[in-house]
């Protein structure tokens, strides 16, 4: 828990963001702040809104109301490929990565927004350094997560856990600001787990970013965020940090049960 | 009760599980762990028959099954929630709970048992006639326990059962092995927590690459170095 | 337009649309539980009404393996009466189903057994299809067969009613066709929707590998899937078969595209969707006027472009909707 | 030999014709998207060819041109069929699977209708009496056309696969959603990807009627876009080699089955089957896996230039 | 290169595919001429052979069959293929290889002129259509309004149907509509109540055996009373087991009449319905008439040069210049070339069907 001294600027404003599935309302108004450079931790119930939140904010599901800015342009709207254009990137909770292609070409593909080359440049052989750049980048990011010993397996025979580091990489290669991970340490053993933290650290730092995660090992995001929020049937319940949300007695009846 | 020998699985050139021998037990919860990649889940499945060994031998109360298919398997006794999840995305909760009873033939005691399911897991209940896929990560972890339940299975295969799920969830998720448990059912159970796997279980197993590295009961294990460090984060 | 001719669009509509409706009842079975096109499909329908044939009249023209055979010397048992015409049907169409349980065996279930693309069964049914119409001319030739004009009895060709001064007409198979494709759809729609039966079937067509960790047979569902379907198909053969005649071997296959066009229409997987489809279609062929008539299947298909657009699951297929 | 050629010579035209087709199906493909519009575009190319070749109203044209004019209705074709494609692929391309195939074929079946109905295309009858490029005397001479131009999409296809835009196609392949939520617009490569295959086999198209002599509405069907799939499929849709080896062998197949007179369908029906039932990965695919993959090679590291 | 003995003769029709209905007529009447030709001396005296490749019923087989026929088989001609696309496409490559072809059954406008050494023995029938119509009004003088009814994707179909609708309008009857339709159709309910509709007295179909079978036998069931003309591609015994009885009294243009009373054909038809218990169809008449033909020029060649001193290529063009010369005394009746190889028949018939019941039926010959 790095104590933060002068409040960071926001980054991202989420302002009654609303989503309805039918008659139930899976996320429901929704507003707050991520300033740049934190770790900013979601955590609630099953079946709170937690990955339909992360939905609405990186344009794979339209918000029914609300919108969320990030550094004062309108996010809300646009289309996945442009949320990703802007900056921000995730992982899912039910990993998808491109199964059948190498964990090389998954890490490559994602490089797609950061690189220029055209259908004729790159039939023409136009494009060389920038094929280099993505090649030498593809590697390093796999090195970042321990998988480039297996860089030409098929994404689709990792393990569970492996899959999940994958993911993560991939989600950096698109050069993001803004790093979602949705349960990124599901599927791993404690040990793992305590590697992750550390690991999740490091990136930030390194790649300057601000990062957004959704977990249930409890440990673990009071170990690894700067704030938490609380979303319990769509809602936000509480927002602090780690400690006192830890502390509140809605978010123990609600979520961690008591002793 | 269940009886794993010598048994050795491939996925075409990788061998992910090599000559591994265990055994599980009548009424003993037995813990596999393991690093990523380890083989647990491979082990799983192919104790499921949804895996097709290269060599060895499965034996299930006293019967050979290393050749059977997976369908005959739930039907003496053999259920798993595997990894992944794997509900039905298209059918409603209600009808996940149902196939997953497929092999009973008693209506009103499935009717029961459903009801049963959904006073443990009020969020199913309350999501009954949902879609399977579109229920939150969590969600459908419950449904899939609940419907490896249905079956009444004498050895139940818990994959991960804790995976996406609130502390909250995670506690009654234990508790139900315990109560089954006292009830008479086996279980082999892969759990990534393994701290809490090992406190709820009579003996555990450590997988490394594929083969097995200790074994024994869980209360001596839980506090062995080895372990302690590389799997408990100790 | 006027009511008369609205009515009798209408029925025109109905009837044609009801032998696509009947031809991809079979067809969509198969998709909607393996996920498959099987074009295979439509040699079966034609060898449905091969098979009715062979039993009803039993003697075979002048160009194929087959010519101056005769059967029955002394009159087929099957000939001469509605009653056996309807059991030489039955049976006709259960030997076309006992043919499609052969296609699953021989040309779908090893493919799946070597984890091959789905698609690829559709290039193995289209080998089976070249296979079982070329066998065909080769044994019977390309005439076109048919079955005795008092197959049905002695009831009258077409039925007519006034509408004012105008006469609305129809002709009596195609009130047979419409009749044995609802009531197919009925049973069909009864055993998918309402039985265990039917509730392990939209699980194995969902997952299969899910379906058996569920103790469901996997193996013995597709099998049952694969009869009911050539059953279907021979049952539909024969009865368009009465309606238009065996116009050669290729007379099912000519079926592929718009019965591919039906189940598409209606909702991949969708049983009532493949009668629903049918109709649509049928109307919408129908209700072309008269000058346009070239424009027929232009108008068939635009419309199925549109809808598609419009709905992109088909018209009673479920969208599929895809948790994050 | 030149017997050889005279006999075969045309079936060798077909084949190589036959994997360009199957490629023009690939681009699709390689997209994830099952398209199986290319029959109508081929057909596009076909009517363009031979109508800018006899029609009286392009006389002047062609005698100012010379066998220039050939290489003119390659391009107008391409563009045609390129224009075509955008306006079909747009609306189309937002179904998935084997909505869009039949989407495609809906496509296909209009294109068919639609010529049988206008005189410009001759009707039933279709356009016969189409001049031969170049002076070519006999039909195996195509393959100076044919020939090159595969090498050339192959090696457009090869450079494009290993480039940017050919690592979009697969993401969108594997996972469209993921693609985009990774920055990949999946619309936007698409489209390219089916105006690529629909510019091809539109330039196939209006290199075959000369080929055939004539044109008419039986060039492009629903039969046509079966058969097609199946080049891609039992070649191989992995790799840029299937369409190819796919198209040439199931062409060839039936006519080297000539001897077998009535029995030739009947085999040539099982020849499918057995390759779909032992090839499930297509005959390159199962020619690739006994080679095996090479891993990847990490680039020659650069002085680090760590953030 | 020289002529192998015995000559080979190509035919190349649809021995498979959608169209094989027709191929296989066409066999048949080949495999006839084969016999009886040869079992009547052959060219003089010596046999001679067919060979068969079949073109299937699309245009790339026709060229792959036609360049088999040609290059490795060493045909001296070649009778072929079934279809008019077909012949568009193949009959090119006969030209260039000068190898003289004859046309069984291709009807559109156009085939002679693809080059020298293509001529064809069916006529377009645009002749007869006139008639058909001419007989209708004969039986029924009352006969005000027509609708026309045609297979729009068959070539044939398209032109004879342009013939029928002049007729008709010479003739001062109205056309009251014209209905397209596709030869795989098999439900025509919407043509016929549109027909019904317009209350007409006589129908006129132009298209082939199962799509002009069903729609008569729709027209009839649906309770159309008046007469019916049908086109030639109505002209064989395939219609009958689609109409069943109700093809009776249907009125027939045909290029070929079992009843032509010429030798040639009463021998071909009393032997043809002694091996098939029926009466032959055109198409087979045609091929045999092809068969014949070529036959015929190289028993006049013969007799100037001995065959087998010819070579191969030097034949071939010899044959197809005496082809053109020749007179031929077919079962189609009595044949002629024009120089482009356009056929010359003398004469075409009229029948009416008459069913004896359900399948068995023929073709009365009206005049
Ligand atoms: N497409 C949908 N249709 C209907 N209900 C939906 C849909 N998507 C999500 N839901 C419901 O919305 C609620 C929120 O789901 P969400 O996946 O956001 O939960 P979550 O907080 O991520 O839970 P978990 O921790 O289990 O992953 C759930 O109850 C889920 O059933
Ligand atoms: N379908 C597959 N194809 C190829 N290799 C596979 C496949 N599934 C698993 N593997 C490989 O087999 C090994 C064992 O995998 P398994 O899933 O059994 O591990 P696990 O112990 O369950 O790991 P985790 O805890 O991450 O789930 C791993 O190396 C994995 O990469
Ligand atoms: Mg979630
Ligand atoms: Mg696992």
């Amino acid at each position: 828990m790095t104590a933060q001294t002068a409040p960071r600027p926001v980054v991202l404003e989420a302002r009654h963001m609303t989503r309805r599935f039918g008659g139930l309302t899976a996320v429901n108004d929704v507003s707050f702040d991520v300033h740049e450079g934190e770790i900013f931790g979601l955590i609630g119930p099953n079946g709170a809104g937690k990955t339909t939140l992360f939905n609405l904010m990186t344009g794979l599901t339209p918000p029914s109301s609300g919108t969320l800015t990030y550094q004062g342009q309108q996010v809300t709207g646009l289309a996945p490929h442009r949320v990703a254009t802007l900056g921000l990137s995730r992982t899912f909770q039910n990993i998808r990565l491109f199964r059948e292609l190498t964990a090389l070409e998954n890490v490559k593909i994602a490089q797609h927004i950061r690189t220029r080359a055209g259908l004729w440049s790159g039939v023409l052989g136009l494009a060389r350094d920038e094929e280099a750049r993505v090649e030498r980048k593809a590697w390093e990011l796999l090195d970042l997560v321990g998988l480039s010993d297996r860089a030409g397996e098929g994404a689709g025979n990792f393990s569970y856990g492996d899959q999940r580091k994958l993911e993560i990489a991939r989600a950096l290669a698109t050069e993001p600001r803004v790093l979602l991970l949705d349960e990124p340490a599901a599927g791993m053993n404690t040990a793992e787990k305590g590697q992750l933290t550390s690991f999740i650290r490091e990136v930030r730092d390194r790649f300057d970013l601000t990062v957004m995660v959704i977990e249930h090992h409890v440990p673990l995001v009071m170990n690894l965020c700067d704030r938490v929020a609380v979303l319990n049937f769509g809602q936000l319940i509480a927002v602090g940090d780690p400690a006192s949300v830890q502390r509140d007695p809605k978010v123990i009846e609600a979520y961690l049960g008591g002793e | 009760m269940l009886e794993i020998e010598r048994l050795s699985v491939n996925y075409g050139a990788i061998q992910a599980v090599r000559d591994l021998s265990l055994h599980v037990d009548e009424g003993e919860i037995v813990t596999l762990i393991g690093a990523n990649g380890a083989g647990k889940t491979t082990t799983l499945r192919a104790v499921s028959r949804m895996l097709r060994p290269v060599a060895g031998s499965l034996r299930f109360g006293g019967r050979d099954i290393t050749r059977i298919p997976a369908d005959e398997a739930v039907k003496i006794g053999i259920a798993q929630s595997p990894e992944g999840r794997q509900v039905l995305a298209r059918q409603s909760v209600q009808d996940n709970l149902e196939l997953g009873a497929y092999t009973r033939n008693d209506g009103a005691g499935v009717r029961q048992d459903i009801e049963r399911m959904y006073g443990r897991f009020p969020r199913l209940g309350e999501r009954r006639s949902q879609l399977a896929g579109t229920l939150s990560g969590g969600e459908q972890q419950m449904l899939a326990i609940a419907r490896a339940l249905m079956s009444r299975p004498k050895l139940l295969l818990l994959d991960e059962p804790s995976l996406g799920l609130a502390p909250i969830i995670v506690r009654e998720i234990f508790d139900i092995i315990r109560e089954l448990n006292e009830q008479g059912t086996t279980i082999l159970l892969v759990e990534q927590n393994a701290k809490l796997a090992m406190q709820a279980s009579h003996r555990t197993y450590v997988l490394e690459a594929g083969q097995l590295t200790f074994s024994g009961p869980s209360a001596e294990l839980i506090n062995d170095e080895r372990v302690l460090h590389a799997y408990l984060g100790g | 337009m006027e009511l008369s001719q609205f009515v009798q669009s209408v029925m025109n509509g109905l009837a044609i649309g009801s032998v696509y409706a009947i031809f991809a009842l079979g067809y969509t079975l198969v998709f909607s539980i393996l996920g498959i096109i099987n074009f295979a499909h439509g040699a079966v329908f034609t060898l449905g009404a091969y098979f009715t044939y062979t039993l009803v009249v039993g003697q075979f023209e002048n160009n194929g393996l087959l010519k101056g055979i005769n059967l029955f010397p002394d009159g087929s048992p099957f000939a001469g009466n509605p009653w056996m015409f309807a059991l030489a049907t039955l049976l006709a169409a259960a030997l076309a189903g006992g043919v499609a349980v052969l296609i699953e065996r021989l040309a779908f279930k090893p493919m799946r057994a070597r984890g091959a693309d789905p698609l690829l069964a559709l290039v193995s049914s289209l080998g089976v299809a070249l296979v079982i119409v070329n066998l065909i001319q080769l044994l019977v030739g390309a005439e076109i067969y048919n079955f005795p004009s008092n197959a049905y009895g002695e009831t009258p060709p077409a039925l007519s009613f006034q509408i004012g001064d105008k006469t609305v007409i129809i002709r009596t198979v195609q009130i047979i066709i419409f009749l044995v494709s609802m009531v197919m759809l009925g049973l069909l729609g009864y055993v998918i929707g309402r039985t265990k039966v039917g509730k392990a079937l939209r699980a194995v067509a969902e997952n299969p590998g899910t379906a058996s960790l569920l103790g469901i047979s996997v193996d013995r569902f597709i099998l049952i899937t694969f009869f009911l379907s050539g059953f279907l198909g021979g049952l539909a053969g024969t009865l368009v078969g009465t309606a238009f005649g065996v116009a050669g071997p290729y007379f099912g296959v000519a079926y592929g595209l718009k019965g591919l066009a039906v189940i598409v229409l209606g909702g991949l997987g969708s049983i009532p969707g493949a009668v629903v489809g049918g109709l649509v279609i049928g109307l919408a062929e129908a209700f072309v006027p008269a000058d346009y008539s070239a424009y027929k299947d232009v108008v068939a298909f635009a419309l199925l472009f549109i809808i598609l657009l419009v709905r992109p699951q088909g018209l009673l297929g479920r969208a599929v909707i895809q948790k994050v | 030999m030149n017997d050889f050629l005279s006999t075969y010579g045309f079936l060798m035209v077909t084949m190589v014709q036959a994997g360009l087709l199957g490629l023009s199906l690939y681009f699709p493909f390689q997209a994830g998207q099952l398209s199986l519009a290319s029959p109508g575009f081929y057909a596009l190319g076909g009517y363009t060819a031979a109508i800018m070749l006899t029609n009286p109203a392009f006389a002047g044209l062609r005698d100012s041109l010379g066998n220039g004019m050939f290489v003119l209705t390659w391009l107008v074709a391409a563009l045609l069929a390129g224009l075509l494609g955008l306006l079909v692929g747009v609306p189309a391309l937002r179904l998935r699977g084997i909505y869009l195939a039949l989407a495609t074929i809906a496509f296909v079946e209009i294109m068919r209708v639609v010529s049988l109905n206008l005189s410009i295309t001759g009707g039933a009858v279709g356009i016969f009496g189409v001049p031969q490029p170049f002076g070519f005397q006999d039909r195996w001479q195509y393959i100076w056309l044919f020939l090159p131009l595969l090498l050339l999409v192959l090696l457009f296809t090869r450079q494009m696969e290993r480039s940017r835009v050919g690592r979009a196609f697969r993401a969108i392949r594997e996972d469209e959603l993921a693609a985009d939520a990774m920055g990949v617009n999946p619309t936007h490569y698409k489209v390219m990807a089916f105006v690529i295959g629909a510019v091809l086999a539109g330039v196939v198209g209006a290199m075959s009627a000369p080929l055939l002599s004539s044109w008419n509405a039986r060039q492009g069907t629903f039969d046509a876009s079966i058969a097609m799939l199946a080049f891609v499929l039992i070649g191989g849709n992995r790799n840029l080699w299937g369409p190819v080896v796919g198209g040439a062998l199931l062409t060839a197949i039936p006519e080297l089955l000539r001897g077998l007179a009535d029995w030739r369908l009947v085999i040539n029906g099982l020849v499918l089957v057995v390759a779909s039932l032992y090839l499930p990965r297509g005959i390159v695919g199962a020619l690739q896996k006994l080679g095996r993959a090479r891993a990847p090679q990490r680039p020659t590291p650069l002085p680090e230039v760590k953030g | 290169q020289k002529v192998e003995t015995p000559i080979a003769i190509g035919v190349s029709v649809a021995q498979t595919g959608n169209v094989a209905l027709l191929g296989q007529e066409q066999v048949i009447g080949a495999r006839f001429a084969e016999k009886f030709l040869n079992a009547r001396g052959g060219i003089n005296g010596t046999p001679f052979k067919l060979v068969f490749q079949d073109a299937g019923g699309d245009e790339n087989t026709s060229i792959n069959a036609f360049q088999n026929l040609i290059n490795k088989d060493k045909v001296v001609g070649i009778v072929g293929p079934t279809l008019s696309q077909q012949a568009f496409a193949a009959d090119p490559i006969a030209e260039r290889a000068k190898v003289p072809v004859l046309g069984p059954s291709n009807t559109a406008k156009g085939i002679p002129q693809i080059g020298n050494f293509i001529a064809r023995v069916s006529a377009p029938i645009a002749v007869v259509a006139p008639n058909a119509v001419k007989q209708a009004l004969k039986i029924n003088p009352n006969i005000k309004k027509v609708a026309v009814l045609y297979a729009q994707n068959d070539a044939f179909s398209v032109s004879e149907t342009g013939t029928f609708q002049e007729t008709a309008k010479a003739q001062g009857l109205t056309v009251a509509t014209v209905q397209k339709f596709q030869t795989t159709d098999t439900d025509f309910t919407t043509q016929v109540t549109a027909v019904l509709n317009e209350k007409v007295d006589l129908v006129i179909i132009s298209g082939l055996a199962a799509d002009g079978g069903n729609l008569v036998k729709q027209l009839r069931q649906l309770g159309y009373k008046g007469l019916i003309v049908g086109g030639n591609g109505l002209n064989t015994s395939n219609m009958f087991p689609v109409c069943q009885k109700l093809c009776d009294g249907v009125i027939i243009a045909q290029a070929y009449s079992p009843a032509q009373g010429s030798a040639a054909n009463q021998v071909f038809v009393k032997a043809y319905r002694d091996q098939y218990k029926k009466d032959p169809p055109q198409f087979a008449a045609q091929a045999y008439a092809g068969v014949q033909v070529f036959v015929e020029a190289l028993k006049v060649i013969d007799r100037k040069k001995k065959l087998s001193t010819w070579e191969l290529d030097d034949l071939r063009v010899e044959l197809n210049k005496q082809l053109l010369l020749g007179k031929y005394n077919t079962p189609l009746g009595a044949l002629s070339f024009d120089k482009e190889g356009e056929v010359n028949q003398k004469e075409f018939y009229v029948a009416q069907i008459r069913m004896k019941d359900a399948k068995n039926g023929s073709f009365v010959y009206l005049k």
